[in-house]
């Protein structure tokens, strides 16, 4: 029963992170990049400790996983926040097929201020 | 025997260093236990080599492990007698530093740096592992960065960063070596080193391992063709720091070399060879760089790569007489080059410039200050019977009798340029009358100078100056301490005996 | 010979030092001196006289030892034999008068008592230079005449030339002291001690020995170097900057015919090499030769005495070359002879300048005017000189004419003295008489009478001139003692006033007349001085040229070497070791690699290494600075996941936690900078990629090739069993770290300390102008 | 960098960090971890509130400044060495154990004040190296 | 108060996770480290001011919340897998501006951070004012639609966990 | 395995010196971090390395006695490492102050020193 | 085939391609968020083969490393933000 928990789970983990990985060479922009993998291998490591929660089964190790899990959980978004803005303002310009662009404009160059006025800026491309 | 002694003094300098880290913005309270507390440093080093010479070998098991499995600290004589000279120097540095550095390089650091850097002196010569000797190093090196730099000014920048690559680029290569010879014989302890690597079949490896620590310790102490930190940086820092440097640090790296290279490495004709060339090119390279310099302090910085030749010149030619000659060499160089040092820094406070074409006429204000300086001058120079001659008898005649004709005549050309470059020193700092010296910048007469400012000039250089009166006095007795440092290093067995007395029994 | 014990050692050693002794006194108390206080200094070297006058007779040579550095070798060991008493004698005497003479003559100057300490130490320099039986202690106290002699020489030192001349005493002397050290080395190496007794015992085998025939050399060096031999005469010329009384004493009377000492000590020993004779002879004849000649050129009195004292050292040598009876007691003679005449000469000299304010001998006319007794002091100085009958002088001229006569079967030698002995006769009356008895008018008139302290000295030396000229029978004891002492032999000396019509007394009148013609004929000029000086290949030029051609080359190879730039510095030091380490591979390691002991490789150690592979080669080729910290990330991570497989957990961890520092680090300061610069050319780029190719090779093939050997894991066994039975801990590395090798971790985080201070200081200190160091 | 998000993050991952940086501390004689590590975490800690919370938040929250860490670790180190050296006439760093361990913490020594004076150290040097540079640069 | 004593046992309790010791003892000495702790950096965290209520009707919210995240991540996951895998892209990416109702910086915090983990969203940015989160969507055809999920899923239930 | 290694620390230290001998001092010390890597790394290999056998004694025992991997070399490693980060962020400090004082990257900038002064 | 085996076999290359397949992007950028991103991915994904590894090895201690990634992982994303955003701001 372990073994197959520990099948499933690091199988379906490896396979979110294969995924992850192909999609951040495949993804035409940062943002999307950014985007796909974030998630992917933050629920693909998830899922890799909990196999070896389960093959080691015990209680400190199944502590240990979850206080790792939660720390992913908790930074990586943060990570991908910090990193998203930063690729905003320094230009780097957004898949030439995107649709929208709601933040154009809205930071200020010198402050870096981020405005929350709805412009008229944010019409569709 | 065994004695916590040996590590005493070590941890007396860690303990001044912190109490000073603890008064960190009490810069008046930090002079004043750097001065006493390095008075008790002295008589702390002079018990250890009283007992040393009472007891012999003493050594100390850090954490109660038996060696080699825990980090052994072994006093025999070189390293007493080295650290008790590294003492007095300290104690001269400490007080010259007084008025020597400016209190705003006190208020970040100064003394506490200072005196980790005593502390890594001490360790390195005290222990008996070579890893531990290569963390010793480090804090050495990383202590005098800091003291180099300190202050930030734009020279003593610039000397850093070859100071500091050449030595990070040192230490890598001493790492190195320590990694192949742990690879090799799967010890650290220097005895038990010396067992185990006369036991490894595979000679041609143990030479390239010695090849690497000899090129590690060879940046360290200055010899060609790796010197060229040196003359970098060693003018740039203050004076007081310069004397540590000038010193102290090439010395350590001799001091590795004799003691690896009687200990763990075997005679080697091909490295006894390249030794010898190495000592003879060292000796013409500082001498002629020395000829050729009008800063004082680099005059100063290329006689220390001149007088490292002569110290090397033992580890080319094994024997006792060379090591005799080496060792009393590098106790008279530790105390005079300290001493020269601070004499560079007292012609700068009152003249304002290191530049031999604009000092002068020191004698002409100041003739018994000049005397006075006279000696480390003409010590360093050896004109007898003052200290640096002495050791040049056995010297010359380890030369002679064993390292050729090429090494003879180097050391011989060695000292006819130190007596050439201290008697123009001499003639153009001393004789040679002064010009606008009021118009200079940090110019001040001597006699505007504070009482305590002077005192804490001259003593420094008069302890010193009769230090390495002492030694020229009581040649004879440096001389026998020499020998029997010589013949401790050359014939290590007791050293061996005494850090592992299990493994010697087993072996006989 | 009887040993001396217990008080005369003693005595012997305050004789000497009695000179030291006061120069300390002085170096102490003398700005609480009064001037004239100096007029009892001439007391010390007379009581030192007094002591080698009464207490060493001529009969029996004594010897003593104060023991020193006890198992050096180095003792206070002294001798006194005919040799060295004559010398301690001369020292002591010319000393005294000297002593006396400068009382006076440097009446109220603000240096004298610094003068009198150099004077002083000199002495005892000298006398302990001439009594040492121990080779370290004549090489202690030779050393020690050159220092006094420098101090001395520079004593006008805001003067250029006196310090450029002193500068260039010093370097020929010291040249030769050199030489002799290593001579006294190399004889203890065949002897086993630096004793000159153990020498002559052990002459045949110093002989035969390769350390003796160098030590020779080396001996030669340091006489003719000392003594002012051709062509290392030219510092004496110079050294006449020194005060006049200094000129004197050590530049004529005394330290110079140290060199002659030396090789009159030596003689014994040495002169049975066949090289030993032809050798002296020419360089000595050489010397006294063209010495003589010069002296000619010149119209000072100080250089004209400076050039005919370089003679009379070439005539020393010389005679010491034809050695024998003859060239030994014609050597001994001279020296005393020379003392005389030439101590009276400068001291006249010095009361001509000190009173008239010119040395010039074509300004100064008509003196016997104005002082004379001076005059006929000088005048019969002169004709001692000129080896005029009835002086002293005469003797010694016949002695020499004789024993060169005799020397060889060729006539060169003889041409050489007699061409010498009458170029001296007319530069001794240049000297000597012409200031004086010239023109009828005295040239200069003087506003008080000379100081009796001026003249005396000059009376007493003039007097011992005429007396021993007289009477020659009074210094044959003294002349024989040396004699003895040098030669080794019991021979009668006879010095007689008249030898008969020989051909030796014809030379005498033939130089004599021919003296007084060429002193009549040739007119005093320095145009011929300078222009042999400024010819290049004279002496001079020649040393001046070589230490210009030094200095620079010795620039060239500094600079060349030390040249600024960090790179070469690295790439040296590199080369270096790889050229060591590829020599040492060559012919001492079997390269080869047991697979046996290499591991297989798995598909995600692979790709690990290949990750670390690649995100090193993007690290030298990124373009970007972040982008290479970025890729020093991938890097770390790549080491701590191998390090995760090879299990070392704590490595891994440590590791990665440092790298995100560093990153840190480098994320902080690097922001400010600008572009990222890529300047070398493809060329050097090959040239370092080719360097760093084979170090890294190198590292490669000695890791490769350390795998290969036997693993030795006694220690790491040793933790394996005791790190929890006896450290009470389960993480062997842990354990190792705060407990087995704790030490290593205290001095790691007083690194780290330091370095916290360090980054501190270098950061937040900033000097203010007057805190800096540099102007 | 003024980030909401950042900053509402790191006020639950500094005493999280801390927290988990005493237990690597504490478990280093068993376990991978030890005084380094431990201290390298904490400091990472305060570097991340610092960037998201300015230099000047964290040095007010530190009270101290960190310099007085690295004398207070070196002290506590020297004085596990020392305790056996001066008070029980051993050699240097020869370690003394409590008799029985203590729960949660386990065995006292003074190999483990050894190892918390490391970690005051690194703690200490690592956030006197990184406020001094972000102050200045 | 409250809120630090509350804060005070959650760290308590990760120190028993951490540790892997349940035991009581194990759980003081937690509490007293992060007491420890919490005092060291009591004056960097900004004071809470929410009542202690809500400590207990909260646990089953955020039970219920737990699993609602979870359904979107695994289906938003797959939705992003079928996209990388097929080479026809049905992307429609953009930045868009959705006006918040949560106000505390908690709340946009956690709401940003949902945002972030679910794939196809990425939260850029909050507005100065805080008054609007710009977030990046790979499928925003519509983008009312797309504001209105957001709003109606992970906003409002951050807003009935923490109101 | 091993020979891979090798290659790697050799690759390591050969970048070190490539990159120490450029004139950018960020490269200068870019090379002194790649080659305190490669010998740390030589260390650890030299030291002999061991597949998935941390030497860490197990719960359930008291000494080591299946094979392990050689703590000494780790225990070396650490420490060296530790000392090499004290001297980089001196370094990274230190050139930071160069630049400030100088306004320039170039190496070549800094060799006014060896010149008399 | 035992768990360890399909673990050693299949699960370990897969994440092991992963990371080459970062790299790759890391190598090709463009832009240096991409390359941030990529050294963050790297980590993560290096932090569940720490977590096969320990399975594979069966050593627990294993996951502690991963531990320790997992915190502090983050900080880099952070501080190189933090650069390029410093970076912006000068110009
Ligand atoms: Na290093
Ligand atoms: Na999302």
């Amino acid at each position: 029963m372990n073994e197959l928990l520990i099948l499933g789970l690091s199988t379906l983990g490896a396979l979110f992170i294969l995924l992850a990985a192909i999609g951040f060479v495949k993804m035409p922009d940062i943002y999307l990049r950014i985007s796909v993998t974030t998630k992917a291998v933050t629920l693909g490591i998830g899922l890799m400790l909990a196999s070896a929660a389960v093959h080691f089964g015990t209680e400190s190790i199944v502590s240990r996983v979850l206080a790792i899990v939660f720390f992913v959980f908790l930074t990586s978004p943060v990570g991908a926040h910090l990193i998203g803005r930063v690729s905003y303002f320094t230009g780097i310009p957004l898949w030439k097929n995107s649709l929208h662009d709601d933040l154009k404009g809205k930071y200020n160059p010198t402050t870096h201020k981020l405005s929350s006025s709805e412009t008229t800026d944010e019409s569709d491309r | 025997m065994t004695s916590n002694l040996v590590i005493v003094p070590v941890l007396w300098q860690f303990l001044i260093a912190v109490a000073q880290m603890f008064s960190w913005f009490n810069p008046r309270l930090q002079r004043k236990l750097s001065v006493s507390g390095n008075v008790i440093q002295v008589l702390i080093a002079s018990w250890l080599l009283t007992e040393v010479y009472r007891q012999g070998i003493l050594t100390m098991n850090a954490g109660k492990w038996p060696a080699p499995f825990g980090i052994v600290f072994v006093s025999d004589t070189f390293s007493a007698v080295l650290v008790l000279i590294t003492s007095i120097s300290g104690l001269a540095v400490s007080l010259f530093s007084l008025a020597n550095i400016v209190e705003a390089r006190m208020r970040f650091g100064y003394f506490p740096i200072m005196h980790l850097l005593f502390a890594g002196l001490n360790g390195a010569f005290l222990t008996g592992d070579i890893f531990n000797l290569y963390v010793w190093f480090e804090i050495i090196i990383i202590s005098s960065f800091v003291l180099l730099t300190i202050g930030g000014e734009k020279p003593q920048l610039e000397g850093a960063v070859k100071y500091f690559t050449l030595n990070i680029l040192a230490s890598t290569i001493f790492l190195t070596a320590i990694g192949v010879l742990y690879g090799l014989a799967g010890t650290l302890n220097m005895a038990d080193l010396a067992l185990k690597v006369a036991a490894i079949p595979n000679k041609g490896l143990v030479e390239v391992t010695a090849i690497l620590f000899l090129v590690g310790f060879g940046i360290k102490s200055a010899i060609f063709p790796l010197y060229f930190w040196l003359p970098a940086s060693y003018h740039t820092p203050p004076a007081a720091i310069a004397a540590i440097f000038g010193g102290l640090l090439t010395k350590l790296g001799v001091y590795a070399m004799l003691r690896v290279f009687t200990l763990v490495f075997f005679e080697d004709p091909i490295i006894d060879t390249l030794m010898i060339i190495l000592a003879g090119l060292t000796i013409i390279t500082g001498s002629l760089g020395a000829m050729v310099q009008t800063n004082v302090r680099k005059i100063f910085s290329y006689l220390i790569i001149s007088h490292i030749g002569y110290m090397v010149i033992a580890l080319g030619i094994h024997t006792e007489l060379a090591v005799t000659g080496a060792v009393f060499y590098m106790i008279h160089d530790i105390v005079v080059k300290t001493n020269l040092f601070m004499v560079s820094g007292l012609l700068y406070r009152v003249q304002g410039t290191h530049h031999i074409d604009r000092l002068g006429g020191f004698y002409q204000y100041y003739p018994r200050l000049s005397l006075l300086l006279a000696i480390p001058l003409f010590s360093l120079v050896g004109v007898p019977p003052l200290s640096g001659f002495w050791p040049k008898i056995d010297l010359f005649k380890a030369a002679y009798l064993e390292g050729g004709s090429f090494i003879t005549i180097c050391l011989a050309f060695g000292t006819v340029i130190t007596l050439l470059v201290i008697a123009r020193v001499w003639a153009e700092v001393f004789w040679r009358p002064a010009e606008n010296l009021p118009e200079r910048p940090n110019f001040r007469f001597w006699h505007l100078f504070t009482l305590a400012e002077k005192i804490q000039y001259i003593t420094p250089i008069a302890l010193l100056s009769a230090v390495s009166l002492i030694i020229a006095f009581r040649a004879a007795d440096v001389h026998r301490i020499s020998q029997k440092i010589a013949s401790e290093l050359m014939n290590p067995k007791n050293y061996i005996q005494t850090v592992l007395p299990d493994k010697s029994a087993e072996q006989q | 010979m009887p040993l001396e014990t217990g008080f005369g050692n003693y005595m012997m050693l305050i004789a000497v030092l009695l000179g030291g002794m006061l120069s300390l006194f002085l170096v102490i108390f003398k700005d609480y001196l009064r001037d004239g206080f100096s007029a009892f200094f001439f007391l010390v070297p007379l009581a030192v006289f007094t002591y080698f006058a009464v207490f060493f007779g001529s009969e029996v040579p004594a010897l003593g030892l104060v023991s020193w550095q006890q198992g050096m070798g180095v003792h206070f060991e002294w001798r006194v034999d005919g040799l060295s008493r004559m010398f301690a004698l001369l020292i002591s005497g010319i000393g005294t008068l000297v002593f006396a003479y400068s009382h006076y003559y440097l009446k109220g100057h603000p240096e004298k008592f610094r003068f009198f300490g150099f004077l002083s130490l000199f002495m005892t320099a000298m006398l302990g230079l001439v009594v040492s039986d121990n080779l370290i202690m004549l090489f202690m106290f030779w050393e020690l005449t050159s220092v006094s002699s420098f101090f001395l020489i520079g004593f006008h030192y805001e003067d250029r030339e006196s310090r450029k001349a002193a500068l260039r005493a010093l370097t020929i002397t010291g040249l030769g002291g050199v030489g002799l050290l290593i001579a006294a080395v190399l004889i203890s190496t065949v002897t086993g001690s630096f004793s000159f007794q153990a020498l002559l015992d052990q002459r045949e085998t110093v002989l035969a020995s390769q350390a003796g025939r160098i030590a020779f050399w080396l001996f030669i060096l340091a006489a003719f170097t000392k003594s002012a031999q051709f062509p290392f005469h030219f510092w004496l010329p110079g050294a006449m900057k020194a005060p006049t009384p200094v000129s004197t004493y050590l530049h004529s009377a005394t330290m110079v015919k140290a060199g002659v000492f030396l090789l009159l000590k030596l003689y014994p020993i040495y002169s049975a090499l066949p090289v030993w004779k032809p050798l002296l002879m020419t360089v000595g004849g050489v010397s006294m030769v063209y010495s003589a000649a010069q002296a000619l050129f010149f119209t000072d009195m100080k250089s004209i005495l400076a050039y005919t004292t370089l003679s009379a050292l070439g005539i020393l040598v010389f005679l010491t070359g034809i050695g024998g009876n003859e060239g030994l007691v014609a050597a001994a003679a001279f020296i005393l002879v020379h003392a005389l005449y030439k101590a009276a000469l400068f001291l006249v000299t010095g009361i001509v300048d000190h009173e008239a304010h010119t040395r010039d001998v074509t300004a100064l006319h008509g003196l016997r005017h104005v002082m004379p007794g001076v005059a006929v002091a000088g005048a019969v100085a002169a004709l001692s000189h000129g080896g005029v009958p009835l002086t002293f002088g005469f003797i010694g001229k016949e002695l020499m004419y004789e024993s060169a006569l005799h020397a060889e079967t060729s006539p060169v030698p003889i041409a050489a003295a007699f061409i010498t002995g009458l170029l001296l006769f007319a530069a001794g009356f240049w000297v000597g008489f012409r200031p004086f008895f010239s023109g009828r008018e005295a040239s200069h008139t003087l506003k008080h009478p000379v100081s009796l302290w001026l003249q005396l000295p000059v009376y007493v030396l003039t007097a011992g001139t005429l007396i021993f000229g007289i009477w020659p029978a009074g210094a044959e004891q003294m002349v024989h003692a040396l004699v003895e002492a040098a030669g080794r032999d019991t021979i009668k000396v006879h010095l007689e006033l008249w030898h008969g019509f020989n051909t030796v007394f014809f030379l005498s009148l033939a130089t004599i007349a021919g003296g007084i013609v060429l002193y009549s004929r040739l007119v005093p000029g320095q145009s011929i001085a300078l222009k042999v000086e400024k010819l290049s290949y004279s002496s001079v030029a020649i040393y001046e040229k070589f230490l210009s051609v030094t200095k620079w080359l010795s620039r060239w190879y500094t600079d060349i070497l030390q040249n600024g730039y960090l790179r070469w510095y690295v790439m040296t030091i590199m080369v270096f070791l790889l050229t060591l380490v590829g020599y040492s591979f060559y012919h001492g390691v079997h390269i080869y690699i047991d697979f046996k002991k290499i591991s297989e490789v798995t598909l995600y150690e692979a790709v690990i290494l290949l990750l670390m592979i690649f995100s090193i080669f993007y690290i030298l080729l990124a373009k970007s600075r972040l982008a290479a910290v970025a890729a020093m990330g991938v890097l770390g991570i790549s080491i701590s996941l191998m390090f995760v497989l090879y299990s070392a957990p704590d490595l891994a961890m440590t590791q990665f936690s440092i790298d995100t520092l560093t990153v840190i680090l480098f994320v902080l300061v690097l922001y400010k900078l600008p572009r990222y610069i890529n300047i070398s050319s493809n060329v050097v780029k090959i040239r370092d990629a080719v360097i760093s190719l084979l170090f890294g090779l190198m590292i490669t093939v000695l890791c490769l090739e350390v795998i290969n050997e036997p693993v030795n894991r006694e220690i790491s066994e040793f933790y394996a069993e005791n790190s929890y039975l006896l450290a009470k801990g389960k993480n062997v590395v842990n354990v190792i770290l705060v407990d087995f090798r704790g030490a290593d971790t205290m001095v790691e985080i007083t690194v780290l300390t330091i370095a916290a201070l360090g980054v501190f200081g270098l950061m937040k200190l900033r000097l203010k102008d007057n805190e800096k160091t540099w102007e | 960098m003024k980030s909401i998000i950042l900053k509402k993050a790191s006020d639950y991952l500094l005493p999280l960090l801390l927290l988990f940086s005493v237990f690597i501390l504490l478990r280093g004689h068993y376990l991978p971890g030890g005084g380094f590590v431990g201290g390298l975490i904490a400091s990472i800690a305060f570097v991340l509130h610092s960037f998201a919370n300015g230099l000047n938040e964290t040095k007010h929250l530190l009270r101290i400044h960190p310099g007085f860490l690295m004398p207070l670790g070196l002290s506590v180190s020297l004085l596990s060495g020392l305790y056996p050296m001066v008070i029980k006439k051993e050699p240097f760093m020869a370690a003394q154990w409590m008799k029985e361990p203590l729960d949660v913490i386990g065995l006292v020594g003074t190999p483990l004040f050894f190892d918390i004076g490391v970690y005051l150290v690194v703690v200490g040097v690592s956030l006197t190296i990184i406020f001094t540079l972000a102050e200045v640069a | 108060m409250r809120a630090k004593f509350l804060m005070n046992n959650l760290l308590a309790f990760v120190w028993v996770a951490l540790t892997g010791a349940l035991s009581v003892k194990n759980f003081l000495f937690g509490f007293i480290l992060s007491y420890f702790i919490l005092w060291l950096i009591s004056r960097g965290l900004g004071s809470g001011n929410d009542s202690g209520q809500k400590y207990f009707i909260l646990v089953p919210r955020v039970i219920a919340f737990f699993f609602f995240f979870l359904y979107e991540l695994l289906k938003a996951n797959l939705q992003v897998a079928y996209d990388v895998i097929t080479p026809k892209s049905y992307m429609a990416p953009g930045i868009v501006r959705i006006p918040l109702d949560v106000t505390t910086s908690l709340e946009i915090t956690l709401l940003a951070n949902l945002i972030s983990l679910t794939p196809g969203t990425l939260s850029l940015d909050v507005s100065d004012d805080k008054k609007v989160l710009y977030v990046h969507g790979m499928f925003v055809k519509d983008k009312e639609e797309f504001i209105r999920s957001i709003k109606q899923g992970f906003e409002r239930r951050i807003l009935e966990l923490t109101r | 395995m091993e020979i891979l290694l090798a290659i790697v620390t050799g690759l390591l230290y050969g970048a070190g010196l490539f990159m120490m001998l450029r004139r950018s001092m960020v490269k200068l010390i870019i090379g002194l971090i790649l080659i305190g890597n490669g010998a740390n790394i030589l260390i650890f290999l030299l030291g002999r390395i061991a597949k998935g056998k941390p030497p860490i004694i197990p719960a359930d025992a008291k000494v080591l006695t299946e094979l392990y991997a050689d703590p000494v070399p780790q225990a070396l490693i650490l420490t060296a490492i530790v000392i090499s980060f004290g001297l980089q962020a001196f370094a990274i400090v230190l050139f930071k102050k160069v630049y400030q004082a100088l306004h320039s990257d170039d190496l070549d900038t800094v060799n006014t020193i060896d010149d008399d002064l | 085939m035992t768990v360890q085996d399909y673990l050693y076999f299949v699960i370990l290359p897969i994440l092991v391609i992963s990371m080459l397949l970062v790299f790759y992007r890391f190598l090709k950028g463009p832009s240096m968020p991409d390359r941030i991103v990529a050294v963050d991915l790297l980590i993560t994904i290096g932090i569940g083969i720490i977590a096969i590894y320990s399975i594979v090895s069966d050593r627990a201690p294993f996951l502690d490393i991963a531990m320790v990634l997992a915190l502090i992982a983050f900080l880099s994303t952070v501080a190189f933000s933090y650069y390029i955003e410093k970076k912006n701001k000068q110009e």
